[in-house]
């Protein structure tokens, strides 16, 4: 299972560094997706894998081994709402830029032929 | 009354919807949703302008008797199609002419149909009052017609549009 | 306390004079020669102390820890420079009163000259090695405010930008040197410096701290190498001319080399260096100067030759030769100055300073020209006159030193005398012969008053040239006494020392001088000879020039070299570096990596990642001409990682993410409706292709270095065991502390609430961003037409209003559903958000299943018709929300707690029995309204784009839907 | 396989095992015959009606199973599971109403010289 | 301390975020309104910012150093903000910034967007955050904060050229807070805490597993904070995006590069300085090398440049430079005079970005165009006219501030930039003090160091000098400006700062002294921090059963 | 032996559901057309539902409910905006 999310985690930043690598904006936003998806999952396992341990602690004495950490889902949870909140700007920006300049470029303009 | 609870279906629904959600009957509970009930149709009263008027409940059990017998039965069928047969499939859109107009109705025929495997509801013709329906495989084009005017419209008309029935 | 005075008042009569009107000429003069006069008496009130070898100092604390204090110190030396700054500056503003024309804005003119005579007061009188350069600076500065003053001439321009970037470099040389002189000694004072002389010479530094100190000297005292850029300063006013650049700035790097002589010289090195410098120069300048046109010109060159003169002497290094040097500086400042100031009447009489067009204007102004023959003759040695004494002086030194090895010393002084009296006679020939006519001004003679300061220097040279005892002796005493102490020599300033070998020499030079300048001119034809021979190749300042643009050329391709102002190699270098950064420090721990142990295969984990990564993959390989399949496929990759949330339980994050993903596929949506497509790519030539691929295949490498580094230390950390965190903390007290059994949910609006009001403060400023930006949009024009489904007649829908659609067209049937999924959605909302606290949930998730519930209903609908019926203002749910969250965390301040500190409120109400009521319930909702106002207010910003762009006028959307209509 | 699949499950009366167990198995078959349809089948108009499937039917076993098998381990009778029926009952049919209807249209503006409109119905088959 | 006194120490943070939420709240037409405002809440901050500053040198609290647990939580559980005199210089400066930026803005660019002003709270909340926050992740929450207003801001006044810029800033610092996040959870993952004092007291003991994770969860973190800090090569967008933005809100950018600069320097210090080691070497090293590559970098494109905009940018890559390879050095003295270097150079180079504007105004582009060309090609123009050019008082204005504003940047004297780089070349050589027989013999580090800061003063010089005479000498009729006082008075004011720095260049190297020697006794902060209590008494009451 | 057949019951619906979340991400990766990935986004998400509902089941635990509720009652929402962007060329009127 630590080999599976490893990979996984390897092969979505893989995919976004690509992506962020290309010149289109479309492109650079679809990469700053999946790299956002691949450093929550990151932080995400910072707290190492539990599998059906939510951190709910229904009864007042609390063993701590039998829950997940819930530290790193926190911070996760607020990575994921920064991260949504800064893909609204990008797309925006990036809809302006293609109005305003002609061309989806992330330079604003196309590189010299 | 019609003031305060101008969709009572709507309001039972949502009180259901809560007690089901917090899974309890506690007197607290029952009391909330009971105002939430009350107080989101009212807030959103204006998003809803076409008014229900629904009748005759025991055609309505009828009718969900019917459609999940047909359901489970199509589902079988597909199945089978999908597995076994799937390079001899006689797919095609049919048109289905309707005598139900409430919207309402037509929803639940929809429902009902694209719930059903193997038809799905394209949309009612522009122009006209007929359904475009894809069946996935046709035989008898006349009996599927049949099957929905009688089976199911004629029930729903029953229910939404009391006076036509 | 009168040095403070001294020191200050040019510096307040600097700002006094910019506040003069414009025309204010006169004002401005008292003014400036009122300063100077309180400051002459200072000086004078001072002398006795002076005079019996005292030094007078002030201090001011400034930095001591760093050695740095204001100290003022008046010595000898001082005070003889002080009276030549003062003296001179007086009768310069005499001068310049009548010389500057009534259209000149004087105003500045005087306020530089005064901020000018500050700062060369303040380098005189330091007491401290970083003061001194500071003031040093300040001189660099103001000469190059006045040799710009006439900035409408080019030449200005670039004479003051030449000055300023030679002196001002000489001067950081300067600063480096006297830290390292600071470094070596203990101390920048200057009493203290100047008694440690042998630790300096012992010292290893010695050479390079002498090389920078040198630098910044000869710099300023425009030496060889760096003399090119006094010529240019010409293009001052000439009253600049004769302070600046010929009395005082081009003396401070002399007074430098005098100041710190006692420590400094007496070394081989010193007298290589100084005096080889001096001796350039001077054989350099006086050359030159004989082939100038110009007067300026001609007195720029010769002050060069006579700053190399002092120079040399001070280079010597016997206690003689400072005599001498400081005798000559006094000398030179005073017959210089009124040089300049008679060939400023020159030009302001006849309009021109050529001498090839200026000739017999002895008869026109008889009494000027007397006075300027005079001091020409002192300026080129003549006996009787001040100049002769002095260059007497050196040729004795030289003598001296040239008795052994350095032959050539004795050599070079004479040439330099033959060729200063071949200048001089150049310059008075313009006052013999017939008046030109072809002048653009007839001369006269100038108003009386411009001529007094003329008259005052040269009855100077005629009483030192005569009896130097009595009038200088003890001034030039004291400043000798100051400087050399103890080693102070014998000297006698006479006329007449009999016959000795210097006055051999310095009649060989006045003979010599004549007869050179006679042939010159017979056989040179000298007066129309452009550029002096062999040496024009040398131009200063064409290599000046040359050089800033080479290294500004230079330095714009180095930039561009070193940098990049595009995106993506910068992304490329963020990348790598901080790959580079990651693995170098993970593999300095290697056994930790060799201790790894292969994981457990889990398949169905594999099955479900082999989805998520592959969708991944796909969307990056898709991303470029197919934007909604990349959408869809990062969409799935969503899934995966919602999937894998939950099954390592964190339910709160799988909900969130689901609600994310969902909110996010909408935004890039109602994005995508103003991207127009991508429809061809760009045509490549086969180099270019090459390149691209290249690229390629370099990002590719990079991406796939990232992900295994990401892999390598996310397994890493798996196999590791986990160590005792802060974690066990908020499991123990979340129920009983936090009131709440969902830890992160605690977490979120209890232990860390500080965070999350962090986290709603960011999607509000986004959203007000979006906002702002959506209000200015305007979209691509490709994408300003309606889309073509819309256009299309086919779809009998294309017409219809979004309204239409969902009451009658096809959205009809749908609609019923949508219409009654909201009540739905807003209970689920309303759920989501009262269990938060213990179950997974919250005001976040609450909050996007919300928006959601509100969004379909725009989509059913459109945007008119659900605006016409719902008032949402995302501004005050956004705005309110924030207040709610913040006032809620303050309301601990009610009770004596610290901000966000949770509270319960507890009531027992009957039939209800027992209600809890947390803080945190309150600050939940804040993040709800925040989270509903920040996500209504981006979604709908961009709804509202497509009834803009509607109102654009019919024809072009039609015309525009044509187009697209034949494209497809 | 791992433990994933091979987790002790509780033990609950039979009563409501068996129908549970059968309505995993059936349920499972289903949902893999929607998808396999919707992998398998050559056009797009066929591939619609393998997931409809398993949304359906397949949902429908597998909440009944759920009901089951929470009612039995709580030992209460557990009914929220209905609502994500109800939900998916409200949804579903919207999503492949405007699925093939976006489809339809595509496909006609796709040959659009030969269309008119109103015949969006009248061809026999999409191939 | 009281618990009001105490209370301040969140008000930084607390203070624009209610404002910024009244602003939203205020409608679009109430300019004046919405103006004051904001210029009100700043000016609270300000004297917040100067009661802190009060608060911590004097020492009122405990070492200097003031702590809050936020929700009472103690330390290192809940997050903790601490503010001690590096925290209160740096807010202090903010505040001084952000005044004089906003009244500048007041006559054109407060107008220019819809949410200008509190955008402009916000992004003080941001900066004002991360300075006061004790706490990596909290850090990560309030850069957020701070970037997402900047970006807001940077696009203020919607042209092509500032959407380009936006962009590259916008992407790059997306990226760079990948990394951080990627860093912070790896520090996490080491230490299993987020508090910087204590991540400090963990980091002492750890095994070589977690340590390897710490170091490479720091190098990460280290390349987030270093682009933000513009290092060389992570800095390029830096030019592009100062020379493209509004002035006010350049002169806002100028503070936020040294945001990253005081995240190094309070991480370093805290946590890494105190372990003798190999990697503290190395990362000494590594950022002496950076600053000095960034200088090298600074002053290249500072002389290549043309349009004032990229040259103030390059003056900031310098001052950063200049930072990263002083706090790399190390030495009490040598972080004590980069700290007098910081806020000269912050203050000086957003004076010149707020002058900029006023300067673009004389300048006519055709006009610029022809005083180049006839540089280039040595034409001389109306050589005989030898009556001057009278400037109007305006003129006098810009071109005296412009003049105060290149020599602090180029560090000539006598204003502050000077006695700065004195300062700081002081401390290079004699890093233990000035005394006869100093043995102490400076390395090449430190040569390198001052040789490039000397030659970065220079290029200043050239530079700026040629730009100087082209724009106010060259130009042959030039329109006297339009200037209002609110664009003249903040001007002044921070070069009056700057003035008053350098006469009271004593005290002022003192505080700085005492700063650095704080931040160089980590033990004193860490106690502080972890021995905060808690408000003592059971304020949420258990019983509540899900 | 109930727990045992129940544990067999439910590993096979596990199995077929797996099976199913990869015939629809076949499908999504293939296309060939826009509809196809939007009808095999859209299963997706309903596999993905019946998933968590399993493995609430398996984990007897009743939180993962909530995750297949949320999927339920949005999870079409991105399916139909799809669908409409589709159709209509923009999601929002
Ligand atoms: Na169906
Ligand atoms: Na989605």
């Amino acid at each position: 299972m630590e080999a599976v999310i490893a990979i996984a985690i390897g092969v979505l930043f893989a995919s976004g560094v690509w992506l962020i690598l290309r010149p289109r904006t479309f492109q650079v936003i679809i990469g700053l997706l999946l790299i956002s998806y691949a450093v929550n999952l990151f932080i995400f396992i910072m707290g190492r894998l539990n599998v059906n341990k939510p951190p709910l602690t229904l009864e007042k004495s609390v063993d701590a081994g039998l829950f997940a950490d819930p530290v790193t889902q926190a911070l996760v949870l607020t990575a994921i709402v920064i991260g949504f909140a800064t893909t609204a700007l990008y797309l925006v920006l990036l809809l302006t830029s293609r109005g305003l300049t002609g061309t989806d470029h992330v330079d604003g303009k196309e590189p010299r032929q | 009354m019609k003031r305060w609870l101008p969709t009572p279906l709507i309001s039972l629904t949502l009180l259901l919807l809560w007690l089901m959600l917090n899974q309890t009957l506690a007197l607290a509970h029952v009391l909330l949703g009971a105002i939430i009930a009350v107080a989101v149709p009212l807030l959103i009263a204006p998003l809803r302008p076409t008014p229900v008027k629904v009748s005759r409940p025991l055609t309505v059990i009828r009718l969900t008797m019917y459609s999940l017998i047909e359901i489970l039965r199509s589902c079988f069928n597909v199945c089978w199609l999908i597995l076994l047969r799937s390079d001899r499939l006689n797919t095609q859109f049919i048109r289905i002419p309707l005598d139900l107009r409430d919207p309402h109705g037509l929803a639940v025929l929809a429902c009902i149909i694209n719930s059903t495997p193997g038809t799905v509801w394209v949309e009612i013709i522009p122009g006209s009052s007929d359904l475009a329906l894809h069946v996935f495989d046709l035989h008898d084009a006349d009996w599927w017609v049949n099957m929905i005017k009688t089976k199911l419209e004629q029930p729903l008309i029953e229910i939404f549009e009391q006076e036509k029935a | 306390m009168l040095l403070l005075i001294l020191t200050l008042i040019p510096f307040i009569g600097c700002f006094l004079a910019a506040l003069l009107p414009v025309n204010a000429r006169n004002r401005e003069a008292w003014l400036s020669a009122a300063i100077a006069l309180v400051g002459l008496i200072i000086i004078g009130s001072l002398f006795p102390q002076i005079n019996n070898g005292e030094v007078v100092r002030y201090q001011i604390d400034w930095m001591p820890e760093y050695g740095l204090n204001l100290v003022l110190r008046m010595d000898g030396l001082a005070w003889l420079f002080c009276m030549l700054i003062i003296g001179i500056f007086l009768l310069v503003v005499v001068y310049a009163r009548y010389y500057m024309s009534p259209e000149d804005p004087v105003p500045r003119f005087f306020s530089f000259l005064l901020a000018f005579m500050g700062s060369m007061l303040g380098v005189v009188l330091s007491g401290n090695l970083i003061q001194l350069v500071m003031f040093w600076e300040l001189t660099s500065l103001s000469s190059f405010l006045l040799i710009g003053y006439w900035h409408h001439r080019a030449e200005a321009r670039r004479g003051a930008r030449m000055a300023f970037t030679v002196t001002a470099t000489g001067g950081l040389c300067l600063l480096a040197g006297v830290l390292m002189l600071g470094h070596i000694i203990g101390s920048y004072d200057l009493d203290v410096v100047l008694a440690s002389g042998e630790t300096l010479r012992e010292h290893a530094w010695y050479v390079p701290t002498l090389i920078l100190i040198a630098l910044g000297a000869l710099t300023k005292s425009a030496q060889f190498p760096f003399h090119f850029w006094l010529p240019h300063a010409m293009a001052a006013p000439t009253p600049v001319s004769a302070y600046l650049h010929s009395a005082t700035m081009v003396k401070a790097g002399v007074f430098l080399l005098m100041r710190l002589w006692p420590v400094l010289s007496g070394t081989p090195e010193w007298t290589w260096i100084i005096g080889g410098a001096g001796v350039c120069t001077l054989m350099i300048g006086s050359f030159i100067a004989i082939f100038q046109h110009d007067l300026k010109g001609l007195l720029a060159y010769s002050t060069i030759s006579h700053l190399g003169l002092i120079t040399a002497l001070l280079g010597i290094g016997t206690p003689l030769a400072m005599v001498a040097a400081i005798f000559h500086t006094l000398n030179h400042a005073t017959f210089k100055a009124s040089l300049f100031m008679a060939a400023g009447i020159i030009d302001h009489e006849s309009g021109t300073r050529d001498m090839r067009q200026l000739r017999g204007l002895g008869k026109l102004m008889p009494y000027t020209s007397t006075l300027a023959i005079v001091a020409s003759a002192a300026m080129a040695g003549v006996p009787f006159l001040n100049g002769f004494l002095s260059k007497e002086m050196f040729f004795a030194e030289t003598l001296l030193v040239g008795s052994n090895s350095n032959w050539w010393m004795p050599l070079a002084a004479i040439t330099m005398g033959i060729f200063s009296v071949v200048y001089s006679l150049r310059f008075i020939h313009v006052f013999f012969g017939e008046p030109a006519t072809d002048l653009p001004k007839t001369p006269h003679e100038p108003p009386r008053w411009m001529r007094f300061p003329v008259e005052v220097l040269v009855v100077f040279c005629l009483v030192v040239g005569i009896i130097p005892g009595l009038s200088v002796g003890p001034l030039l005493h004291n400043s000798v006494q100051s400087v050399l102490g103890e080693q102070t020599p014998y000297y006698s300033l006479a006329l007449w020392h009999g016959f000795n070998l210097p006055l051999l020499m310095s009649f060989i030079a006045l003979g010599g001088g004549v007869l050179l300048y006679t042939i010159l001119r017979s056989r040179f034809n000298l007066p129309q000879r452009t550029r002096a021979p062999v040496l024009y190749r040398f131009s200063g300042k064409e290599a000046y020039e040359s050089t800033m643009l080479e290294l500004r050329s230079a330095a714009s391709r180095l930039e561009k070299l070193l940098g990049t102002r595009r995106l993506q190699p910068q992304l490329v270098l963020l990348v790598s570096v901080c790959l580079g950064a990651a693995v170098a420090a993970a593999v300095s721990v290697p056994q930790v990596w060799a201790a790894l142990e292969p994981s457990t295969p889990h398949i169905p984990f594999s099955v479900l990642w082999l989805i998520g990564g592959a969708c991944a993959v796909a969307a990056a390989w898709q991303a470029k001409y197919h934007r909604l399949a990349a959408l869809a496929l990062v969409g799935g990759t969503g899934l995966v990682v919602c999937l894998t949330f939950l099954w390592l339980s964190a339910p709160d994050l799988a909900l969130t993410q689901l609600m994310v993903e969902t909110v996010t596929t909408v935004l890039i949506l109602l994005g995508l409706r103003w991207l127009p497509p991508r429809l061809l790519s760009i045509e490549q030539d086969r180099a270019e292709a090459v390149l691209t691929r290249t690229r390629r295949s370099r990002d590719f490498i990079l991406a796939v270095a990232a992900g295994l580094a990401m892999a390598a230390i996310s397994y890493l950390v798996l196999m590791l065991p986990a160590g005792a965190g802060i974690g066990g903390f908020f499991l123990e007290r979340s129920l009983s502390e936090g009131g709440g059994s969902n830890v992160v949910n605690v977490l979120l609006v209890d232990f860390r609430g500080f965070d999350t009001m962090g986290e709603i403060a960011v999607l509000g400023i986004v959203a007000l961003t979006v906002y702002g930006l959506l209000r200015r949009f305007r979209p691509a024009p490709e994408s300003m037409a309606r889309p073509p489904q819309q256009t299309n007649l086919i779809d009998p829908a294309a017409q219809q209003t979004p309204a239409e659609q969902a009451e009658t067209g096809y959205m009809m049937v749908p609609g019923v559903y949508l219409r009654l999924l909201l009540p739905m959605i807003l209970v689920v909302s309303l759920y989501f958000f009262m269990r938060g606290h213990n179950l997974p949930g919250g005001g976040f998730v609450a909050g996007l299943v919300f928006s959601v519930g509100i969004i379909i209903q725009y989509m059913l609908a459109g945007t008119l018709w659900v605006e016409s019926r719902l008032h949402l203002q995302p501004h005050r749910w956004l705005a309110l929300g924030l207040v709610v969250a913040v006032v809620t965390g303050l309301g601990a301040w009610a009770v004596g707690y610290p901000f966000l500190t949770s509270h319960t409120a507890h009531f027992t109400l009957p039939l209800l029995g027992e209600l809890h009521m947390p803080s945190a319930f309150f600050f939940d909702l804040g993040v709800f309204c925040v989270v509903v106002g920040a996500t209504m207010l981006i979604l709908t910003a961009l709804a509202h784009q497509s009834i803009r762009s509607h109102r654009l006028p019919l024809a072009a959307t039609e015309a525009a839907g044509a187009a697209e209509k034949e494209e497809n | 396989m791992s433990n994933f699949l091979t987790l002790p499950m509780a033990e609950i009366s039979p009563w409501l095992a068996i129908p549970m167990a059968l309505l995993l198995v059936i349920g499972g078959i289903i949902t893999f015959t929607g998808a396999l349809g919707l992998l398998r089948l050559p056009n797009f108009y066929q591939r619609i009606h393998g997931p409809a499937v398993f949304i359906t039917v397949g949902t429908g076993c597998f909440l009944i199973a759920s009901m089951l098998y929470f009612s039995g381990t709580l030992e209460r009778p557990v009914v929220h599971e209905l609502l994500i029926t109800a939900f998916v009952l409200l949804t579903a049919p919207v999503v492949s109403m405007m699925i093939m209807r976006a489809a339809v249209y595509r496909d006609l503006r796709k040959r659009q010289p030969d269309g008119q409109p109103g015949d969006a119905y009248q061809f026999p088959d999409e191939q | 301390m009281s618990f009001w006194a105490d209370q301040l120490i969140l008000l930084p943070i607390l203070l624009p975020l209610l404002f910024a939420a009244a602003l939203v709240l205020l409608s679009g037409r109430q300019q004046q309104l919405k103006f004051a405002v904001n210029l009100i809440g700043t000016l609270a901050l300000l004297v917040v910012a100067l009661a802190l500053f009060w608060l911590t040198d004097q020492e009122i609290w405990a070492d200097g150093v003031g702590v809050y647990l936020a929700a009472n939580w103690v330390a290192p559980f809940g997050i903790a903000l601490v503010v001690d005199r590096l925290s209160a210089l740096m807010l202090t400066l903010c505040a001084v910034i952000a005044v004089t930026a906003l009244i500048f803005s007041y006559r054109r660019w407060s107008r220019a967007g819809v949410h200008f002003h509190s955008l402009f709270q916000f992004l003080l909340a941001g900066i004002n955050g991360s300075f006061i926050t004790g706490d990596l992740f909290n850090l990560f929450v309030f850069f957020e904060i701070m970037l997402a207003a900047s970006y807001g801001l940077l696009l203020l006044g919607l042209q092509p050229n500032r959407v380009r810029a936006s962009m590259q800033y916008v992407v790059i610092n997306l990226v760079a807070s990948s990394f951080f996040l990627i860093g912070v959870a790896l520090i996490y993952a080491a230490s299993g805490t987020l508090n910087m004092a204590d991540l400090a007291v963990r980091a002492v003991s750890m095994s070589d597993s977690e340590r390897l994770l710490l170091e490479t969860g720091a190098a990460v973190l280290a390349i987030a904070f270093l682009t933000k800090s513009a290092m060389w090569p992570l800095g390029f967008w830096l030019p592009t995006t100062y020379s493209a933005a509004a002035p006010p809100v350049a002169a806002m950018l100028v503070l936020m590069t040294k945001v990253g600069i005081y995240a190094i320097l309070r991480l370093w210090l805290l946590v890494f300085a105190d372990q003798a080691d190999s990697l503290n070497a190395l990362s000494g090293a590594v950022l002496v090398t950076g600053g000095l590559l960034t200088l090298a970098f600074g002053t290249i494109g500072l002389l290549g440049s043309q349009e004032l905009g990229r040259m103030a940018g390059f003056s900031a890559i310098i001052s950063s430079g200049t930072l990263l390879a002083a706090i790399g050095y190390g030495q009490p003295k040598v972080i004590s005079a980069a700290l007098f270097y910081l806020v000269s150079s912050t203050l000086a180079v957003a004076a010149f970005m707020l002058l900029m504007e006023l300067i673009e105004r004389i300048r006519k582009p055709s006009a610029t165009m022809l005083a180049l060309t006839m540089e280039a090609f040595a034409i001389d123009d109306s050589p005989e006219e030898s009556a001057g050019v009278v400037i109007p008082a305006a003129m006098a204005f810009i071109g005296l501030s412009f003049i105060a504003c290149a020599l602090i940047i180029a560090g000539l004297p006598p204003l502050s930039g000077f006695m700065a780089k004195f300062a700081l070349f002081h401390a290079l050589l004699n890093p233990t003090g000035l005394f006869t027989d100093n043995l102490y013999s400076a390395g090449p580090l430190a040569w390198g160091i001052l040789a490039l800061v000397i030659l970065s003063g220079l290029s200043a010089i050239i530079s700026l000098m040629r730009f100087g005479v082209r724009a106010f000498w060259a130009i042959p009729d030039a329109k006297p400006p339009r200037l209002q006082l609110t664009e003249a008075l903040p001007v002044t004011l921070l070069l009056l700062l700057c003035i008053g720095i350098s006469i009271g260049a004593g005290p002022t190297s003192r505080y700085m002294e005492r700063t650095s020697a704080a931040l160089h006794e980590p033990q004193l902060y860490i106690q502080r921090v972890l021995s905060a209590p808690a408000v003592p008494g059971v304020v949420s009451t258990a019983g509540v059963e899900p | 032996m109930i727990a045992l057949m129940l544990t067999v019951a439910l590993g096979f619906a596990q199995l077929c559901v797996m099976l199913a979340l990869i015939f629809c991400a076949i499908r999504l990766l293939r296309g060939p057309t826009a509809q196809d990935r939007v009808l095999a986004l859209d299963s997706l998400w309903m596999a993905a539902m019946l998933f968590i509902l399993l493995l609430g089941i398996r984990f007897s635990n009743v939180i993962y409910f909530e995750a297949a509720l949320v999927i339920a009652l949005t999870g079409f929402v991105s399916s139909i905006a799809l669908a409409k962007f589709l159709m209509r060329g923009e999601i929002i009127e």
